[in-house]
């Protein structure tokens, strides 16, 4: 992949002296003089999860459209605001807020700049000029949760949570909805282990739900969720087969960094899909200002990736389609948190 | 004031100043290594701090918790104690602040003192914990620290979880305006920079640091008990009592922090993940300024300008902000041996006066 | 002629410190066979003198001979290697090894192939060596565990392992009971019968004359005189050494007895390890009096003392200062009824080294309304009492902003003294007063101590030094094993009497509890 | 709780402790030498991140499964890099030994982040290695009920770190090199007058203690995480110091005070099994370590006593 140091040089060797070209100027889709950024949490850009999503979807865009891009990290919480600020008072043409944290900062920074087009990733910000974007991340997770319920040959399921906070809670709550609508024999046991960011608290925490005879572990954890996947891999190496444990990756399809062996599938949440798509329909001249976006199945932003058909068996992925249809025509509300 | 004009004069005011140029300098190497600009990244950092009067105001913003935090490790060091724990005591002012910012309703010249109040002595307390479980069990005060930090953590999330959430937010409820210590002109004047009072609390802080320490009978006697407690017992000092005073105050330093981070600048509190690393920095900063009290002030200065300055390197030179944790630490470094410098400084003199030689 | 060959010579020997020429032009010569005392006041060099040659210091300028070669010696090793040993003023000692651990340490003997230490070969070996020498140290026990007097043997000992021939001991006898020092006058004898030759720094001209052969002195540096013992007197010593006459005999007039202001009544305190330190000690200080409490340490003056000052809790039995109990009292309570303490541990628990002499004077009294103003310090009457006290303690200092730790020991003890004396106290109680000091601070600090007698104060001397006991008491207590065992008068006694009453061999005139 | 789950619990106990014990041990060698290591933390950063990176290297070179043994060699290699900065600074330049610590947990801290930049492309955080170390069962030993499971079907690098519990608890008592180092902590004047070169000694410790939190840290990044990123490392150091010091500067004591703190990490996790736990807020629950870890301290008696001369620079010619 591309460096980030390459990339943001274009953004900061091209500093467009004119006034931005005004959005609606711009009908034949180049994003040529566009200046589009975001701003990440404390995760980092290469967070591996959708701080990094986004900044593929920015440099999808810089790739297609012409548009220059850059990110700025926030090291701490009192950063997000200045780094927003940043790149509103540097005129951008529209400043991404990436992830749930930076609901504030996104909501100062548009009401002190009402002139700026600012967009949010995972948080609702409630301005005129704010495109907030979030996900249907139950709807996808009940869909990983029919998978774990039919796939699951001692019963038991694993949920290893990061934080218990509204975003994750989707995740679990989805998810043991999809476990117990086809396999109501089948316990959910959910762990949150507190954290974002200690694998080895997530390898402990996945080390004691496959002892207590799990086979499947789903896990929203980010990088704590590294220590589930390095536990089901470990086991894997050396366990017969008829033992063999699964996890069930998120955000991303986890399948491609840790394998097919112990990756079931993977719930996917397309964050640089969402952060492409609305940052073109910016240059398009079509920004969804004032707007709340939930993505769901129906825009295919969130669900199973294609490799999951490696490991899932087509009855399976037949069950999954057919659930899938079910939630999208409104037949199954899936359970959300708050 | 004899004393006072002595601390800031007292190690040759050189030493401090060539720590700083050689940490940039080491930064900059280090930046010439991985292919960088050194010197386009310290004028972006200038820039960033100095180039307008929002980021200039935010810097003031970045130094003010790094002095409270810095002066509460000083503070227990002066005392003989090594408060690892500024971290948590900050953490639970800020959850003080937070609760009496959102439950509490009252006019604006009764909430923000009590607020403040109220944060402080929680931050205080939590400290003190470190000092009591010391005096009465002789627990070592490093490892009760580190543990009350995590334990903080928690609870603090728990509160927060069960008393102050905003549902769906993952954070507090806001708090009441009332409770509020923004500086509404000077933020104007600083294109809406967050300043708030809490600038000015830690300069008093500073003042009441030296005072209080240097100029009270309680101050000589946790300097004492610092020094050496044996002669402190021998000479009717209550040790104990001390000990427990000192980490009440180094607690209180730090939750100050917290609290004017709340009440001046997030305006709630956030459901956290893992610990700030305010008070970690504090260790850093009190060892720059030498856990002197205006030491302290001038550590915060540096430490929070280059930290703060470090996203502008980021963003005008594409410089790792990392670097700028190489060169604080380097700097600390320079200070805290002064005999490399020494080194140094003969190893060039004496090379130069060969270079006359020849 | 065997005894006069020259085993050491240092010439012309410089050493400076920064503001301070330590050892100016000094020559020194060392016989084999002979005890070479060097004496002089505190800080005039001799230590320094002795490093040098133990290479722990480099000398500027000068050269050193041993056994007629001209060495260099640039660390510990070399000396050892050539067979020289020294005990240190202050031991080197590593406390919670054993005293085995502590002998062999830097030469141990090794098995399997050098991995591992041969502690038993080790324990065997240092036990047949103390024996060999009549040192009779148990091998096994642990520093901590043992009495200073056995931590001697134990340097020496390490000396003897590493078989040192010249062996320099830095003031061996400051820290020593009686009983101890002649013991160790008995081992030196020893060690030069089997061939040793001994350097010996002292302070105590007494044993100079009774085991030195020849007497170097040392003022401010530079060599005054060197003599063979035998054609001098302590008076002679004692002014060469200062530079004046220094009056040896204490002048002191006959004690005037007022009521009792401090009644010890049957005191029973538990000491660290938690066994009874005090049994039932009982007695009576008077006003005008200096009782001395003699005994060899460890036999619960520590703990005494401990109790008096509040620092230690009181099992059962009762103090009474005046008409106040003050058992159970907090040391700040008692020091406030008019007790006062100068400490035995003048770094540990009388200074904060790190403070300036201002803050050090006032470590006591620093709350009370002459020294500040509604909790502020008022720094204008500190340093006005700091300098009084400097001044009419002759606390030899650059200034009262000097930091403790840069004074002399001497100094620093008189500082302690001052401060502790100015509180004007009922009871003083004086804990080994003048260890490792010279003769001339000595004298000033007993002048001190009578002074107080003679303004009708209480003093209580605890001494593990005969000569000081007998010297200024009025009264002598012994204490033996947490008890008193006996009380005399100083003039109807004697060293070989108190001696034996120190070690409890029942006196008819004396019995536990029969005081007063 | 049956005895299978207590195995387990032990099992992921050590999982935890391992590195906690071999940094702990390098706490101990250092602080027993007389020089205060607050720079663990930053030494088993160091360890993690060129663990990672070797390893991941050596992976991609074609050493298959000695590529996680080359990780912890590269991990030792560069505790020991950033351990000569702390020991110059500390043993030759006397610099205070707290503020020294701190400092290579900041330099160590930035320079790894740094360099994982460098090295790949811009990221944050170095790509997953697959060959880590995985778990070897002792044949017969992992047979006996609960230490069975707990203790002999783990990784190559909790047996290493068990081992050298032993082999350093040897140096230390019984060797004279051990006896020297004690001395030179605890008295370095003494030392120094029996010939003892307290420096050289000094150096000696401090750079054992940056292979052995150099390989704690590195075992981490090759059992637990696969990678390294900022918070590979975040607060073991500081838990090793304090095993260090709950242990008594004893390694056998640290032993037993680094399990201890990974039993109460894995107790969480276990704790959140049973259904009764879902009354007990979670937050409680993840504060449970912490909090145990204070009241056994609490309950433990007797002061914890450092070494002599813990601190204190040493100046050959100091009196
Ligand atoms: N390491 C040192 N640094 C600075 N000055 C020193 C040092 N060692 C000794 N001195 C100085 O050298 C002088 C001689 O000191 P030395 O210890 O040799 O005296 P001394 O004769 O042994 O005294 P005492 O009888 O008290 O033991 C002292 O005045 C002291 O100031
Ligand atoms: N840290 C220091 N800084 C400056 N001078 C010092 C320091 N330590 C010692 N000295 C010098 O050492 C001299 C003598 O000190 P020393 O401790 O040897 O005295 P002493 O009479 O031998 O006391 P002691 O009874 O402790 O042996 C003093 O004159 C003092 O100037
Ligand atoms: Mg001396
Ligand atoms: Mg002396």
């Amino acid at each position: 992949a591309c460096g980030a140091k390459n990339n943001t040089n274009n953004g900061a060797s091209s500093p467009s002296a004119s006034a931005p070209a005004s959005p609606s100027a711009s009908a034949d889709n180049s994003g040529k003089g566009f200046k589009i950024a975001m701003v990440t949490d404390v995760g980092g850009v290469n967070d591996k999860s959708f701080n990094q999503g986004a900044w593929e979807g920015l440099k999808k865009l810089e790739a297609d459209t012409g548009a220059s891009v850059k990110y700025l990290e926030s090291k701490e919480a009192t950063n997000y605001l200045t780094n927003m600020n940043q790149f509103v008072r540097d005129k951008y043409n529209l400043t991404w807020g990436i992830g749930f944290l930076m609901g504030d900062a996104v909501k100062d920074a548009a009401t002190k700049n009402p002139d700026a087009q600012l967009a949010i990733i995972d948080n609702v910000v409630d301005a005129p000029n704010v495109a907030s974007i979030t996900f249907a991340e139950n709807e996808g997770s009940f869909l990983v949760g029919v998978v774990a319920g039919l796939t699951t040959k001692t019963n038991k399921i694993g949920f290893v949570g990061g934080i218990e906070i509204p975003v994750i809670k989707r995740f679990e709550l989805g998810f043991v909805a999809g476990v117990k609508a086809v396999n109501p024999d089948a316990k959910v046991t959910v762990v949150y282990t507190g954290a974002f960011d200690k694998a080895d608290l997530g390898k402990a925490a996945a080390a004691s739900l496959y002892n207590d005879k799990n086979d499947i572990i789903f896990h929203a954890a980010g990088g704590t969720g590294n220590g589930v996947f390095n536990e089901a891999k470990e086991r894997n190496k050396t366990a017969a087969a008829d033992k063999k444990v699964w996890v069930i990756g998120v955000d991303k399809d986890q399948s491609i960094e840790f394998g097919d062996d112990v990756t079931l599938t993977s719930m996917l949440k397309r964050v640089d899909q969402a952060v492409y798509t609305v940052s073109k329909e910016l240059i398009a001249g079509d920004f969804p200002a004032g707007k709340i976006t939930v993505l769901g199945l129906k825009d295919d932003a969130v669900g199973l990736p294609d490799t999951s058909s490696k490991n899932v068996s087509k009855e399976i992925l037949d069950k999954v389609e057919e659930y899938k249809q079910k939630i999208i025509s409104g037949e199954i509300t899936v359970p959300t948190a708050q | 004031m004899n004393k006072f004009l002595k601390i800031i004069t007292k190690e040759s005011a050189i030493v401090p100043f060539i720590a700083i140029v050689l940490g940039l300098i080491v930064g900059a190497i280090i930046m010439l290594i991985g292919g960088y600009d050194p010197i386009l990244a310290y004028r972006s950092l200038l820039n960033k701090v100095f180039g307008n009067p929002y980021d200039f105001g935010e810097t003031l913003t970045a130094i003010t918790p790094l002095v409270f935090t810095g002066l509460s490790v000083a503070f227990a060091f002066r005392t003989g104690l090594f408060n690892i724990g500024a971290e948590g005591q900050y953490i639970m002012g800020m959850t003080g602040a937070t609760f009496v910012g959102v439950n509490l309703h009252m006019p604006w010249y009764l909430h923000a003192p009590f607020a403040i109040i109220v944060g402080t002595l929680i931050g205080g307390i939590w400290g003190m914990i470190a000092g009591y479980l010391k005096a009465a069990r002789g627990v070592n005060e490093v490892i009760t620290t580190i543990m009350l930090n995590w334990i903080a953590l928690h609870l603090a999330n728990y509160t927060v979880n069960h008393f102050l959430l905003e549902p769906g937010k993952g954070r507090s409820y806001m708090i009441d305006p009332s409770a509020q210590v923004t500086i509404g002109w000077l933020s104007r004047l600083l294109d809406d920079a967050r300043v708030h009072w809490g600038m000015f609390f830690a300069l008093l802080c500073v003042v009441f640091f030296y005072v209080y320490l240097f100029r009270t009978k309680q101050g000589y006697e946790l300097r004492v008990v610092g020094s050496n407690s044996d002669a402190a017992q021998y000479a009717g000092i209550n040790v104990n009592k001390s000990i427990v005073k000192a980490m009440f105050i180094s607690g209180a330093f730090a939750g100050m922090a917290g609290v004017f981070q709340v009440l001046g600048v997030f305006m709630n509190q956030a459901i956290a993940a893992s610990p700030t690393g305010h008070g970690f920095d504090g260790i850093a900063v009190a060892l720059l300024g030498g856990n002197n009290p205006v030491g302290v002030l001038f550590g915060a200065v540096l430490f929070g300008t280059l930290s703060y300055g470090a996203a502008g390197m980021s963003f005008g030179a594409d410089v790792p902000p990392e670097i700028i944790r190489i060169v604080i630490g380097s700097v600390i470094f320079f200070v805290a041996a002064p005999g490399i410098i020494r080194w140094l400084m003969k190893r060039l003199s004496a090379k130069k006066r060969k270079g006359e030689v020849v | 002629m065997e005894q006069t060959r020259t085993v050491v010579e240092m010439r012309n020997i410089t050493k400076r410190f920064p503001g301070i020429v330590a050892n100016d032009n000094v020559s020194f010569k060392l016989s084999k066979g002979e005890i070479h005392a060097l004496l002089g006041e505190n800080g005039a060099g001799k230590s320094t003198l002795m490093n040098i040659l133990f290479g722990l210091y480099q000398p500027e300028e000068g050269e050193i001979f041993v056994n007629g070669q001209e060495v260099a010696i640039d660390g510990p090793n070399k000396a050892i290697s050539l067979g020289i040993g020294m005990v240190h003023q202050h031991f080197k000692l590593v406390h919670p090894f054993t005293v085995t651990e502590n002998i062999i340490l830097g030469s141990e003997p090794k098995k399997w192939m050098g991995l591992s230490v041969d502690k038993k070969l080790a324990y065997e070996k240092i036990g047949k060596l103390s024996k060999q020498y009549g040192l009779n140290i148990d091998p096994y026990a642990k520093i901590d565990d043992i009495s200073v007097g056995m931590q001697q043997r134990v340097e020496i000992l390490k000396t003897l392992y590493r078989g040192a021939d010249i062996l320099i001991f830095d003031e061996p006898t400051a820290v020593l009971t009686p009983q101890e020092i002649s013991e160790l006058l008995v081992i030196m004898r020893n060690l030069v019968q089997q061939g040793k030759s001994i350097i010996l720094i002292t302070h105590k001209l007494k044993e100079i004359m009774a085991i030195a052969d020849t007497v170097t002195i040392v003022r401010r540096g530079k060599v005054i005189d060197s003599l063979p013992t035998a054609g001098t007197n302590p008076n002679q010593l004692a002014e060469k050494m200062v530079g004046r006459e220094v009056s040896l005999k204490l002048d002191k007039k006959d004690a005037v007895l007022g009521e009792p202001v401090l009644e010890v009544d049957r005191l029973v305190v538990k000491g660290r390890s938690g066994l009874n330190a005090l049994n039932e000690t009982s007695f009576v200080l008077k006003r005008g009096e200096i009782l001395g409490i003699a005994g060899v340490e460890g036999n619960g003056q520590s703990e005494l003392i401990e109790a008096l000052t509040g620092l230690r809790s009181v099992t059962s039995g009762s103090i009474k200062l005046g008409d106040e109990i003050i058992s159970g009292q907090t040391p700040r309570k008692i020091s406030e009824a008019g007790l006062s303490l100068i400490p035995e541990d003048r770094h540990k628990h009388g200074l904060v080294l790190d403070f300036p002499i201002r803050e050090n004077m006032v470590l006591e009294t620093y709350y009370q309304p002459q020294f500040n103003k509604n909790g502020f310090l008022d720094f204008g009457a500190i340093e006005k009492h700091a300098e009084r006290l400097v001044k009419e303690f002759d606390v030899r200092t650059p200034s009262i902003m000097t930091d403790a730790r840069a004074l002399s020991g001497g100094n620093q003890q008189k500082a302690i003294i001052a401060r502790e004396v100015d509180k004007n106290p009922e009871v003083l109680i004086a804990a080994q007063p003048t260890r490792g000091l010279d003769v001339g601070a000595i004298e000033f600090i007993h002048k001190r101590l009578v002074e107080q007698r003679n303004m009708g104060k209480a003093v209580l001397l605890v001494s593990y030094e005969l000569d000081e006991i007998m010297q200024l008491s009025d009264r002598i207590a012994v204490i033996y094993e947490g008890r008193i065992v006996g009380e005399v008068k100083p003039s109807e006694t004697n060293d070989q009497q108190l001696g034996l009453m120190m070690t409890d061999y029942k006196q008819p005139q004396g019995g536990p509890d029969n005081i007063e | 709780m049956d005895i299978a789950t207590l195995g387990h619990m032990l099992n992921t106990a050590f999982v935890f402790s391992t590195a906690l014990i071999l940094a702990a041990l390098g706490g101990i060698i250092s602080e027993r030498s007389g020089v205060v290591n607050i720079g663990l933390e930053g030494l088993m950063t160091a360890g993690a991140f060129a663990a990672a990176v070797s390893a991941y290297r050596a992976q991609e070179a074609g050493y298959g499964s000695a590529s996680p043994w080359i990780g912890l060699l590269a991990g030792a290699l560069f505790g020991v890099l950033f351990a000569l900065i702390h020991a110059v600074a500390t043993i030759t330049f006397r610099a205070d030994q707290v503020v020294s610590g701190i400092v290579i947990n900041f330099i160590a801290g930035g320079t790894t982040l740094y360099l994982v930049k460098l090295l790949f492309d811009g990221a944050g955080e170095t790509p997953l290695v697959d060959q880590t170390f995985h778990k070897w069962k002792i044949p017969g030993l992992s047979d006996i009920p609960i230490i069975g499971d707990g203790i002999f079907n783990s990784y190559p690098t909790t047996y290493l770190a068990l081992i050298l519990v032993g082999v350093i608890f040897y140096m230390l008592y019984k060797t004279s090199f051990g006896l020297r180092l004690r001395a030179v902590g605890e008295h370095p004047s003494a030392a120094d007058t029996v010939g003892i070169k307290v420096l050289r000694m000094r150096y000696t410790a401090v750079l054992m203690s940056g292979v052995l939190a150099g390989i704690g840290g590195a075992t981490i990044a090759l059992t637990t995480t696969g990678t390294f990123s900022h918070n590979t490392i975040s607060g073991q150091g500081f838990i090793a110091l304090a095993a260090v010091i709950f242990g008594k500067w004893n390694p056998l004591g640290a032993l037993g005070a680094a399990v201890f703190f990974g039993f109460a990490q894995s107790i969480n996790n276990v704790l959140q099994l049973f259904d009764f736990s879902s009354h007990i807020p979670a937050e409680f629950i993840y504060m449970l370590p912490y909090v145990l870890t204070i009241l056994v301290l609490v309950g433990a008696v007797g002061r914890s006593k450092a070494p002599g001369a813990l601190g204190e620079p040493y100046f050959p010619g100091k009196r």
